[in-house]
């Protein structure tokens, strides 16, 4: 590959390239906590626990790479639940991926803050909430995203 | 009525509206708060980012550098043990008074010069060539490896543009016959810069070199040195130091605007016969979009490197400059001015 | 000949009183995570001496406490940015051991992965040779533009950076509705961005001044020094993992891998730019040729539940056996090798026959490149050194793992 | 060619066994030098790694070096010496001079494992803090807690 010499005409399109993108910018932004992605329908997030599927295997808690999910045996109580921290939980997916009756089961919420690093912790009753993203709560503008030839990602409301 | 009607009058009088209201102290100010945000306003439109929004969300942010400053004046200012605490504190004032000062030999419209001398054009590039000392003495003061290096660099890149700076610009006194900036573009029925484009070119570089602006901010070198002679300063002090590019750099485009850009031409006659400075709107308009595209080059270039620019500076721009003074001789003989 | 090579080059020189060491790092706004001792005499570079470790989190010590599957998430996070690549070397070795073989349908989606995370990891690392330069513009573009291709792989995985997409046997996710649309309109929006790319960079005089003729690698060093990757393939040696034919279906797909004559940082920057082009090339022919099948290998799919294989198809999302939670890996060892989006990752897995592994060993390519740090600045300038830095592409977590 | 290597390596009179994509050669500490130089001459002219696996029940480190190739003809295979030292004193001849690259590799086996390179320049703490005290973290004696499955509540 053979490289060109550069000169004053490599200035020029180098300006003219600027200010092509500053004539017609391609912004990618998203503000949000106005407006909120709608994620893939794949998307890893926080994690559900239907409390009634669970057959107390313990395979979540035995795969979990990162020591997340533990199994809470309650004194005098033969079955364990499982329970998670989200202070280790890496959104892996493998306790999900290997549940064998789909107890546990993956949203599509991740922009969950803590003030608290207790609140992290969700023994087996917390783990069943059910979980809304603190975006859409507040009532955040829905925008999906589309490929686009020209524009890379657009996002477009929903 | 007596002492409101003299306040008013030597608050209106070229001498004192000069250097504190337009173009000085307080446009000055103005400038430096909008032309940060223009900045990064402009690189983020390039940058498919949206840049400072939520400070006045209106005007998309058009108060940050308001916001900015604010902090750095309730910021603590630290003065680290180890400095040389006179030259430390002193530095970054002298500084900017040094960058400041040059305003009061700016003519502003048709016989409202405020310090009105002969050698207006010397005066106000010579004021600017303080400036470079007093980083040296920031650097040297700061006392920090870092600061040393970017010292050394403004050492150097004073070299690189200094001599440029004044031979471009007398090739353009040589070419109206006068060293005053007024008379300058009286002269001016061509603009300068279609007159002689060498000296415009060669001014235009140096100048961004002097200000310390993309592609020439070596000596803040933030991937290398932090920030260069700069970074010990916290608080005010580094708003200070912050700011005495952009000062300079507006400066040096007011030059720009009345050497090369016929000046307040057109004058608006109306808004000059309600007060004469009003009549500088032109020249202000002229500097600030030239200002505005040194800014926008921060979306295109990178940086180069010391020993490359004093090669511009040595190899490609002296030689500009000088063409630029035989062209204007040339011209003179012509006899096309 | 190597006699001279070591002692000319690569120790580090403590230098007299004339000379000045600068510290760039570890809280330094260029560096990363790690930390050079630079010693200057004048501007110009004596010795550097890279101090790594600054985020060195013993990766191979914690992958012999777990079971074998459960360090894929953790050996990701060696390189975040190409997680893909850094686990396929590890899954590769396993699959060695287990003696499974990844049905045709996941080979081809690994290696659709694979390249969709090497593009991602070229922008990155492009972004930051730009940043190195103060060229700010490169920067938020390069890393605007990986958004797109960090879209695509999130369609794919679920997960932006972290996908733990192979496991031994296969993939854990088929390809999602609509993704080869997606992935075409991807493809065609970076060829025309890339257009604007040389434009007001790679041709931008300011930046060929600062990348051209700095850093100079000669072939036969990066051959001796055992360089990896663009690095290696900007001196001119045509080396690739893809082309060992070990993992993927690179053999089966019709790729060039670019080489340069240079093998100075501008050589290493402009190949990078190659080779996101023959990456979109690769990725075209992947979606062109993708065989239907299953995902993962029957040995595994056996043993889920007949109910939860139905699901796992209908939604193409593999179920793991019950199994992966207690891998018994037999006695043996196994070597793997792959190339990253920086370079050939070396993978030595040995084992005892038990769940864990016996011991795991990776070299990185950011590890293996890091001698560059000592050979290639002395003799330039002090601003020569970010450039350099910028041109080869180091991650300080992947060195320091 | 692979079992060229093989042969070229039998001939100089080391045990070199053919396991696929790596071909092994089992060595004395003594003859290590000789060997490495061997295989720069074969082509192998980097290293991809260098490992120290740690053998407690045997009381020995062995030490395994993965020599690499960017030759087309040699490119799917790595040649792997395997040094066995005695584990409460693992010292081991400096190859840096064979392989260049061998320069931050033993240092990190050094740091890593306790094997001492005898004749390498600059044995310093290379990813470990540079006052770490206590056994090398990758030998076996280095224990990593790890916590259970399960948890008791009330």
């Amino acid at each position: 590959m053979s490289r060109r010499k550069t000169g004053l005409k490599e200035h020029l399109e180098a300006i003219a390239t600027g200010i092509k993108y500053l004539v017609k910018p391609n912004r990618i932004t998203v503000y949000y906590p106005e407006e909120t992605i709608v994620l893939s329908e794949r998307y890893r997030g926080m994690i559900h626990y239907d409390w009634n599927k669970c057959i107390s295997c313990s395979l979540c808690a035995m795969i979990c790479p990162a020591d997340a999910m533990k199994m809470y045996r309650k004194k005098g109580e033969k079955k364990a639940r499982p329970g998670i921290n989200y202070q280790r939980c890496i959104f892996c997916g493998y306790c999900v991926d290997i549940c064998p009756t789909n107890a546990l089961s993956f949203t599509r919420v991740h922009d969950v803050a803590y003030e608290d690093r207790e609140e992290m912790l969700y023994p087996p009753e917390r783990f069943t909430q059910e979980w809304v993203s603190p975006a859409e709560k507040e009532g955040a503008k829905k925008l999906k995203v589309v490929f686009d030839e020209e524009r890379g990602l657009v996002h477009e409301p929903e | 009525m007596g002492v409101v009607g003299m306040l008013i009058r030597i608050a209106l009088s070229p001498q004192f509206f000069g250097p504190i209201v337009f173009p000085g102290l307080l446009t000055v100010l103005v400038v430096l708060l909008s032309i940060i945000w223009v900045e990064r306003k402009i690189a983020a439109r390039v940058q498919m980012r949206v840049g400072p929004l939520y400070v006045l969300k209106p005007l998309g942010g058009a108060i940050q550098m308001l916001a900015d400053g604010l902090r750095f004046f309730f910021q603590e200012f630290i003065i680290p043990e180890s400095t040389d605490k006179l030259v430390f504190v002193a530095a970054p004032i002298v500084a900017m008074a040094f960058a400041i000062l040059p305003f009061a030999f700016i003519p502003v419209a048709p016989k409202f010069i405020p310090y009105s001398v002969p050698y207006s054009m010397p005066v106000f590039l010579g004021l600017n060539t303080v400036i470079p000392l007093t980083i040296l003495a920031m650097a040297w003061g700061s006392n920090n490896k870092f600061s040393i290096q970017g010292g050394i660099r403004e050492a150097y890149m004073t070299m690189a543009y200094e001599a440029v700076l004044f031979i471009a610009a007398y090739a353009m006194a040589l070419l109206y016959g006068t060293l005053d900036f007024a008379e300058m573009v009286d002269a001016q029925g061509i603009p300068g810069i279609i007159l002689n484009p060498f000296s415009a070119a060669a001014f235009f570089v140096a100048m961004i070199m002097s200000a310390g602006k993309l592609p020439f901010d070596i000596v803040e070198g933030e991937q290398e040195i932090v920030a260069g002679p700069f970074t010990e300063y916290s608080g005010i002090a580094f708003g200070l130091t912050m700011g005495i590019g952009y000062v300079q750099l507006y400066g040096f485009t007011l030059a720009f605007t009345l050497m090369y850009l016929s000046g307040w031409n057109p004058v608006p006659a109306q808004l000059y016969s309600i007060y004469p400075a009003l009549g500088g709107i032109m020249l202000f308009v002229k500097a600030y979009l030239l200002l505005m595209f040194i800014v926008f080059l921060r979306s295109v270039y990178g940086r180069y490197r010391l020993d490359q620019a004093l090669r511009i500076g040595w190899r490609k721009l002296f030689p500009l400059s000088i063409i630029a003074v035989f062209f204007s001789i040339l011209l003179r003989v012509i006899g096309i001015v | 000949m190597s006699s001279s090579v070591v002692t000319r080059r690569l120790l580090a020189k403590e230098g007299d009183e004339s000379v000045y060491e600068v510290f760039i790092g570890p809280q330094h706004p260029a560096s990363g995570h790690m930390r050079f001792i630079v010693r200057l005499q004048g501007d110009v570079i004596v010795s550097v001496d890279p101090d790594i470790g600054w985020v060195h989190r013993t990766m191979e010590k914690l992958a012999e406490t777990k079971e074998s599957i459960k360090a894929i998430p953790l050996l990701e996070r060696m390189t975040i940015i190409d997680s893909q690549n850094v686990t396929i070397g590890y899954v590769r070795a396993l699959e060695k051991l287990l003696g499974v073989e990844p049905p045709p349908r996941a080979k081809y989606l690994r290696t659709l992965l694979s390249e969709i995370n090497r593009i991602a990891s070229h922008l990155y690392g492009m972004g930051l040779a730009g940043i190195f330069v103060n060229h700010s513009t490169m920067f938020m573009w390069c890393f605007g533009d990986r958004e797109v291709w960090i879209q695509l792989a999130e369609d794919l995985t679920g997960a932006r950076l972290t996908h733990s997409y192979s496991v031994p046997g296969g993939v854990r996710r088929d390809l999602p509705q609509g993704f080869k649309e997606k992935a075409l309109k991807a493809i065609r929006y970076m060829e025309k961005r890339l257009e604007d790319y040389y434009r007001i960079f790679f041709n931008n005089p300011q930046v060929r001044a600062r990348y051209e003729g700095v850093g100079v690698l000669k072939k036969s060093d990066a051959k001796r020094l055992g360089i990896v990757g663009p690095n290696l393939r900007a001196s001119g040696v045509k080396y690739d993992a893809r082309l060992l034919g070990d993992y993927g279906v690179y053999d089966e797909l019709d790729f060039e891998v670019p080489t340069m004559e240079e093998g100075d940082a501008m050589a290493r920057l402009l190949l990078r730019g190659e080779e996101i082009k023959q990456s979109m090339n690769i990725i075209r022919q992947v979606l062109d040729k993708i065989p239907d099948g299953p995902i993962m290998a029957e040995k595994y799919m056996r043993l889920v539940p007949p109910k939860l294989r139905e699901q796992a198809l209908k939604e193409g999302r593999i179920k793991f056996p019950g199994i992966f939670a207690n891998l018994k890996l037999p006695k043996g060892e196994a070597v793997a090798r792959a190339e990253m989006g920086h370079g050939e990752i070396f993978y030595h897995v040995i084992s005892d026959g038990t769940k864990k592994p016996y011991r795991v060993r990776v070299v990185t390519p950011a590890f293996r490149n890091v001698i560059l740090f000592r050979f290639l600045p002395p003799g330039h300038r002090f601003m020569d050194f970010p450039p350099i830095y910028g041109s080869l592409d180091y991650f300080p977590p992947e060195a320091d793992r | 060619m692979t079992l060229d290597l093989v042969a070229a390596l039998r001939e100089k009179g080391f045990e070199a066994e053919d396991r696929g994509d790596v071909v092994t050669v089992r060595l004395e500490p003594g003859k290590l030098e000789e060997a490495a130089r061997l295989a720069v001459e074969l082509g192998f002219d980097h290293l991809a790694s260098v490992e120290g696996v740690d053998w407690p029940q045997d009381g020995v480190i062995e030490v395994i070096y993965h020599a690499e190739s960017y030759e087309e003809e040699l490119r799917g295979k790595l040649l792997e010496l395997r040094v066995k030292v005695p584990r409460d004193d693992p010292r081991l001849p400096t190859l840096i001079e064979v392989w260049p690259n061998a320069l931050f590799l033993e240092r990190e086996t050094w740091d890593l494992m306790g094997v001492v390179f005898e004749g390498h320049p600059e044995l310093r703490r290379l990813l470990m803090p540079p006052d770490w005290e206590g056994p090398p973290p990758l030998r076996k004696d280095f224990k990593v807690k790890t916590e259970g499955v399960f948890v008791n509540v009330e």
